[in-house]
């Protein structure tokens, strides 16, 4: 085995970061017992309501598919057996197929949800997520509409669409207060505001690190943080602090060309989620020498970057982020620049549906080598334009492989030992053989 | 010296043997599924006596092939494109593309100026099985695979299957013949599906050149398929006699460097 | 009859004819949330993008996973078929269709073509706003690329042609309510397809002689067994055909191509744009933006009940994600009110003898007695 | 000559303590499945004949022959027989058949028939398609459904896998019960991708049993999937080819928590037996007989 270029060695606020995500998973099941609500869903202002806990089902999902073949699979057939098509998104299926099982991985009771609010998103699935636990038990749904348009930004378009998703928002918070009597905190909203802004510029700044040859970080230790903005919302302070530490290791790492992966050569991307049940496929990249540098799903939590007209990588703007330096006062002030001043939807997935060309910025300003984009069968917004994404991706000379799977979270259908076989075949066939066997 | 490369495919193995860029010895075995290891040992002690060689005249041994790890007796292995593509640039220096189609791959491989390659496309996993495909229906129809190729070779067919299945399509067979369709005409409408279907595989990325794009691989023996094809792409594609060799031939020179 | 199936089999001539007739512009569009009448007013023919069976090797060059009808419409462009289509239009609906918007534009880049935001959450206060507002960039874009106003009068005249085609299909829809109708679900679906790619003041008159003709018509004696249909939706009649020639009829269909394309009228009001809101977000909706309120289980109950249907078909487009996720419900609501259904997939092609067991077997299983027949 | 291990044995069987020349009303069923087709011979209640054998490209040759192997010695002679059914993916093929029924419905029939009136439930595995039936009544389907595109064609698939791993068809089953604990199922049962898939898990240490094992509960639970959909009360009974795959059945059987109803007949013969006696009750019906009637209307589910 070859002597490694670079030094290696472990994340140490990944410790930290672990027992946070313990804490959030405990703050979930306790819930009811705890007489706290649980809304499904992902919601920013959820920190106005003290005792409103929010819980996305992406990640149990997610985390189902990944800790145990066995329950995703019992989930998804109980899910199955009562109509629901394949082409459903993997995390719903696994997620509501505990839920119809009453359990969940460990045994221990499902925390059934009190209302849903659903996070507005391009994707068609997200529109209609949170459907199953209001059909299967009347609870109350709240949606707001995540507008969406081809062609240049146009504000005046969008006034309408913004005074729309404030009174939406407003509405539900009234809502909630009257349906469940409680009483909702303007200055906790006001304050998480200016935090929440305050977690992107680290965010932002260890996107940028990311750059640096060796990459200090890879797509793996992103997989673990990039949810912790979301998750740990009942102390945002914790969660800054968290991003700081981070932020600071990083720098530190790349100071000293602490690498990721010890004998880096070749850098790769990602766009969406991986097969979460497959993750060693990172591992067997680094046997080539090969780093995954993210996608911009995993650099989500830094907001969607471009390049900048002098050529700098920065995040585009927009969104809160743009306005926590206006005075706040009150709660209709703290929506407004949540909500900001564009009301066109401008996560990772819009870039793609407006634009398939967005992934080439990110190729840029990363340096890599080689593409691989799943292709998710029965996947929506995990899916388009994936294809198109690829050609362009060649166009700058970037060479891509596609996967075949069924969904993120959804074991079916992805053939493991071919897609071993694509990867042997994609890096021999760029002249690079595994450095150790 | 001499040097030997070996095709483990999913439906067929082949060796060659080579000696200073001229082939000693050919040898073909239907690959035995799971037991593929000691089949390919047969076929490679066979392949070693039609050369009239023992085991340690070779000085290097290279294989190829979706199987490849599943033998032990050999050096090194390589993956098929590259396999495929040395063979390509062997047999025609002025090659820009290759393409291999097999029992349930295809291959399309695009060559660059020096013996780089620029890009190779794989088919997914729902476009495979197309040899198994029109193996099974060769079962389903009662003929050979020749004679299927042989009575389906024609103009494209007024009946069609589905296009994007094995499954489907061969549901789709089952109905034709349920409504008495002539034998030939379901084989040739399963033929234009599997065709159809690789088209759009050599229309992924770059698309190949109409006039230096080599065809390779187990099923560029069906006259059938291969015309359907050329029908639809309108490559004039360079066929070499022996196609079915040419990852093995690949891995030989390779293993001759 | 006749002429309703040779418009929608010859549907790319007539729209060829349509425009060397009138000189006018065609927009195609993907949705069923498309405002018809501010195109219509604007003197451009609409026409709804239509999927066929034909063999595809192209789409997967930029398409992946899509359902096959959105496949099949970029499979048409790139193949010539829509050559006559001046622009695209896209009212927000599934993804697949998006996806198809965006990447045929990639393909043809010099096509007029525009976004409409119609809301995901149908039934909140302020997305009527929106979706007016959404109407008027829509009429101003217009209004720019034919270079002519969109007066009032125009908006008028759209949408009293369109209001009237809507009652008449209502009036030929009412006729399958009878015990044994005149009209056969093959033909009624014609018609609905047909004029999704007419000019409606033609289609008018043709509705109108066709429901003289079909009052003085004989019934049919041997589709005893009536069948509701919903799912996703379809651009051809086969299922329909399969199941008459099996001893049933399909009486009512709750499909986007269907019933749901004309089931609503727009009610005038001085603000027409708004009107013309009202209308698209109060219209039966399709399983997308069936969202908080879940309106679909009681319309699909309603037609059910009203119909005297004795089952249901569910016919899901593989790969088509709103129903896939809308199903659960909808199975749920039938098995508690005790209706008969079957669900099955269908793809590009239709497997015949599959689909005609399934079909032979639930009309056989809804009654019994034709077994023995 | 290589053996093919995918071919299962063709064969045809007469009662030898009946006299057909006795019995009042002789009827047939011929059903012809997209891989194999059965023939069936029934003097009034009790079945005479069979022959089973594997379909080949002309379906009305096949019926022909499968009609003529259940004849067999016995000298009856097709007139003999009143009236003959047929069914099955090529049932329009049967010239010599008076009427054609669906698959499902002559499932239910020869079900009863074979299983009893306990049986509540039948799973009919058949080659192309499986289907799931809930019956009530006699012979009334109260609910089916059939399988989705994805798991179509599972018996091709099995007859790949018994090519693959060189295993004769008939011995599958056996082979894959003799792992101890059954492994994770494979991620999909479509036979285009069999190969890639066992290899793997060849590469991965796997023995030929636990392959085996890994397929066919794959596909079983598809099955599963599939019938929990119909709502399957516990006294249910498999029928068709695969049904005689242990292999799958005890896979099946453990998911779903229950214990198949056993019977004497071949459960490839089901859809054949089932259509002789409808053609039985059609001809009863002709004589103005008392059939099975059909009493009250869909019970609640």
């Amino acid at each position: 085995m070859s002597k490694q270029r670079w030094e290696t060695r472990p994340l140490e606020v990944w410790n930290k970061a672990k027992e946070m995500r313990a804490e959030w998973q405990k703050s979930i099941d306790t819930a009811s017992s705890e007489r706290v609500l649980l809304a499904q869903g992902n919601i920013q202002w959820s920190i106005g309501f003290p005792a409103l806990r929010v819980i996305e089902d992406n990640p149990v999902g997610a985390m189902m598919a990944n800790k145990s073949d066995e329950f995703a699979r019992i989930c998804r057939l109980a899910g199955e057996v009562l109509g629901w098509g394949r082409e459903v998104c993997g995390y719903q299926l696994n997620c509501w197929g505990a839920m119809y099982l009453g359990h969940q991985m460990d045994g221990s009771p499902f925390p059934f949800r009190d209302l849903v609010i659903p996070f507005p998103d391009p994707c068609d699935q997200h529109t209609k997520r949170g459907q199953a636990p209001m059909d299967y038990s009347p609870i109350p749904r709240f949606q707001e509409n995540w507008p969406l348009y081809t062609g240049p930004r146009d504000t005046d378009r969008e006034k309408a669409m913004i005074e729309d998703r404030v009174y939406c928002t407003l509405y539900i918070i009234e809502e909630i207060e009257r349906i469940f009597g409680q009483k909702f905190d303007d200055e906790r909203l006001i304050e998480s505001v200016k935090v929440a802004g305050g977690i992107s510029p680290y965010a932002q700044d260890v996107s940028r690190f990311m750059q640096h040859i060796p990459s200090p970080l890879s797509q793996k230790d992103l997989y673990s943080f990039y949810t912790l903005g979301g998750l740990t919302k009942s102390d945002p302070g914790e969660t800054v602090a968290i991003w700081k530490a981070l932020r600071d290791e990083v720098e530190w790492r790349v100071e000293n060309n602490i690498a990721a992966v010890g004998n880096e050569r070749y850098r790769w991307m990602e766009a969406h989620p991986p097969p979460w049940h497959f993750l060693k496929y990172y591992r067997y990249m680094e046997k080539y020498g090969a780093v995954c540098i993210g996608s911009q799903y995993s650099h989500m939590m830094a907001g969607p970057f471009e390049i900048k007209p002098d050529g700098t990588w920065a995040p585009r703007g927009g969104g809160f982020r743009q306005l926590v330096n206006k005075p706040i006062k009150t709660r209709e002030d703290a929506i407004r620049a949540m909500i900001g001043t564009e009301a066109r939807g401008h996560r990772f997935k819009d870039d793609e549906v407006i634009r398939p060309y967005a992934l080439n910025d990110f190729a840029k300003a990363y340096k890599v080598n080689g593409a691989i984009l799943p292709l998710w069968r029965c996947g929506v917004g995990c899916t388009v334009t994936r294809k198109e994404q690829g050609l362009r991706l060649s166009e700058i000379g970037v060479r891509v492989l596609h996967y075949e799977g069924s969904q993120p979270g959804d074991r079916t259908d992805l053939d493991e030992n071919r897609m071993m076989d694509q990867l042997d075949v994609w890096m021999e066939s760029q002249g690079l053989r595994k450095l150790e066997e | 010296m001499i040097t030997a490369g070996i095709d483990v495919g999913i439906e067929s193995l082949k060796a060659v043997i080579l000696k200073d860029g001229k082939v000693l010895a050919r040898g073909i075995g239907l690959s035995g599924g799971v037991n593929r290891a000691r089949t390919t040992e047969q076929v490679w002690r066979d392949t070693l006596a039609a050369a009239r060689l023992k085991p340690g005249d070779v000085s290097k041994i290279i294989a190829t092939g979706q199987g490849k790890n599943d033998v032990g007796f050999v050096q090194e292995r390589i993956t098929e494109p590259v396999a495929d593509a040395r063979a390509a640039r062997f047999l025609y220096p002025k090659a820009t593309c290759v393409v291999d189609i097999g029992a349930d791959q295809v291959r399309v491989v695009t060559l660059g100026p020096q013996n780089n390659i620029l890009e190779v496309v794989m088919n997914q996993k729902c476009a495979a099985g197309l040899g198994i495909l029109l193996k099974s229906m060769a079962r389903t129809l009662g003929m050979t695979l020749e004679e299927m190729s042989r009575l389906s070779d024609g103009p494209t067919a007024a009946a069609a299957v589905n296009d994007g299945c094995s499954v489907f399509a061969e549901m789709d067979a089952f109905s034709l013949l349920n409504r008495n369709t002539p034998k030939e005409e379901v084989a040739r409408a399963v033929t234009e599906a599997v065709a159809v279907r690789i088209n759009s595989i050599l229309n992924d990325k770059m698309k190949p050149s109409k006039e230096s794009t080599v065809l390779v691989g187990g099923l560029s023996r069906n006259k059938a398929v291969v015309n359907a094809l050329k029908r639809r792409s309108g490559i004039n594609f360079l066929i070499p006699e022996q196609a079915e060799y040419a990852g093995a031939l690949g891995a030989a020179l390779m293993a001759a460097e | 009859m006749e002429r309703f199936h040779e418009v929608l089999q010859n549907r790319h001539e007539y729209a060829r004819a349509w425009e060397k007739r009138t000189g006018g512009k065609v927009l195609g569009y993907y949705e069923p949330y498309m405002p018809d009448e501010v195109v219509y007013a604007a003197g451009i023919l609409p026409v709804r993008l239509l999927s066929q069976h034909e063999p595809d090797d192209v789409t997967d060059r930029q398409m992946y996973g899509n359902c096959a009808c959105s496949r099949d419409i970029l499979n048409q462009f790139i193949k010539g078929r829509y050559d006559y289509i001046d622009g695209l239009i896209n009212a927000e609906g599934c993804q697949w269709m998006l996806n198809a918007f965006q990447t045929t534009l990639n393909n043809k880049p010099d096509l007029f073509n525009h976004y409409v935001f119609v809301p995901d959450y149908v039934d909140g206060h302020t997305s009527k706003d929106v979706m007016c507002s959404e109407l008027n960039v829509f009429k101003k874009a217009l209004e720019k690329w034919t270079g002519k106003p969109i007066m009032d009068n125009d908006l008028d005249r759209a949408i009293e042609v369109y209001n009237t085609n809507r009652r008449l299909m209502r009036q030929v829809y009412e006729l399958r309510r009878a015990d044994n109708p005149v009209i056969l679900g093959s033909e009624a679906m014609e018609m609905v397809l047909a004029s999704q790619v007419m000019d409606k003041e033609e289609m008018n008159e043709m509705l109108r002689d066709a429901i003289d003709k079909l009052t003085e018509r004989k019934p049919r004696s041997d589709t005893g067994v009536r069948l509701m249909l919903i799912g996703s939706p379809t651009s051809d009649v086969e299922l329909e055909k399969l199941v008459e020639s099996l001893g049933a009829n399909i009486v009512i269909d709750e499909i986007c191509t269907g019933s749901c394309y004309f089931w609503n009228e727009v009610i005038p009001q001085d603000d027409r744009l708004m009107a013309i809101s009202l209308r698209y977000l109060g219209r039966p909706h399709c399983a997308l933006k069936d969202n908080n309120w879940r309106r679909r289980p009681a319309h699909i109950y309603q037609l059910y009940e009203d119909y005297q249907a004795h089952g249901v078909i569910i016919a899901k487009q593989i790969y088509c994600h709103p129903h896939g996720t809308d199903n659960p419900l909808i199975w749920k609501v039938l098995r508690e009110r005790n209706i008969p259904f079957h669900y099955f997939e269908r793809d590009t092609t239709l497997p015949y003898e599959e689909t005609r067991l399934r079909m032979e077997a639930f009309i056989s299983m809804l009654k019994p007695e034709l077994v023995l027949k | 000559m290589v053996q093919e291990y995918w071919r299962w044995p063709e064969s045809s069987w007469t009662a030898t303590n009946i006299d057909w020349k006795k019995s009042k009303t002789i009827t047939a069923g011929v059903d012809i499945g997209t891989n194999s087709s059965q023939a069936v011979v029934m003097c009034d209640d009790r079945l005479f004949s069979y022959a089973s054998l594997r379909t080949g490209a002309d379906y009305r040759a096949s019926a022909g022959v499968a009609m003529e192997q259940a004849l067999g010695s016995s000298g009856m002679k097709l007139k003999n027989i009143r009236y003959i059914v047929g069914t099955g993916w090529g049932s329009q093929n049967v010239s010599f058949a008076r009427k054609t029924v669906d698959e499902i419905n002559c499932h239910a029939r020869g079900a009863r028939f074979m299983y009893g009136p306990a049986m509540k439930t039948v799973v009919d595995l058949g080659a192309q398609t499986c289907k799931a039936i809930r019956l009530y009544n006699w012979d009334r389907i109260r609910d089916f459904v059939m399988n989705d595109k994805c798991a179509a064609g599972m018996g091709r698939s099995i007859e790949v896998m018994a090519d693959l791993l060189q295993v004769p068809i008939q011995e599958m089953g056996e082979r894959s019960l003799a792992v101890e604990k059954d492994p994770e199922p494979v991620s999909t049962t479509c036979y285009a991708f069999a190969n890639t898939e066992a290899i793997g898990l060849f590469r991965e240490g796997y023995k030929e049993s636990e392959v085996l094992a890994a397929y066919l509960f794959a596909i079983a639970w598809r099955i599963h999937g599939m019938v929990g959909r119909v709502q399957p009360e516990k006294e249910l009974a498999f029928t068709g080819g695969l049904a005689k795959n242990s292999g799958i059945v005890n896979r099946l059987e453990r998911a779903m928590g229950m214990t198949a109803l056993t019977s004497e007949y071949d459960p490839q013969l089901a859809g054949a037996i089932g259509a002789a006696i409808i053609a039985k009750e059609i001809t009863e019906k002709a004589d103005g007989l008392k059939t099975v009637s059909f009493i009250g209307g869909m019970p609640h589910p």
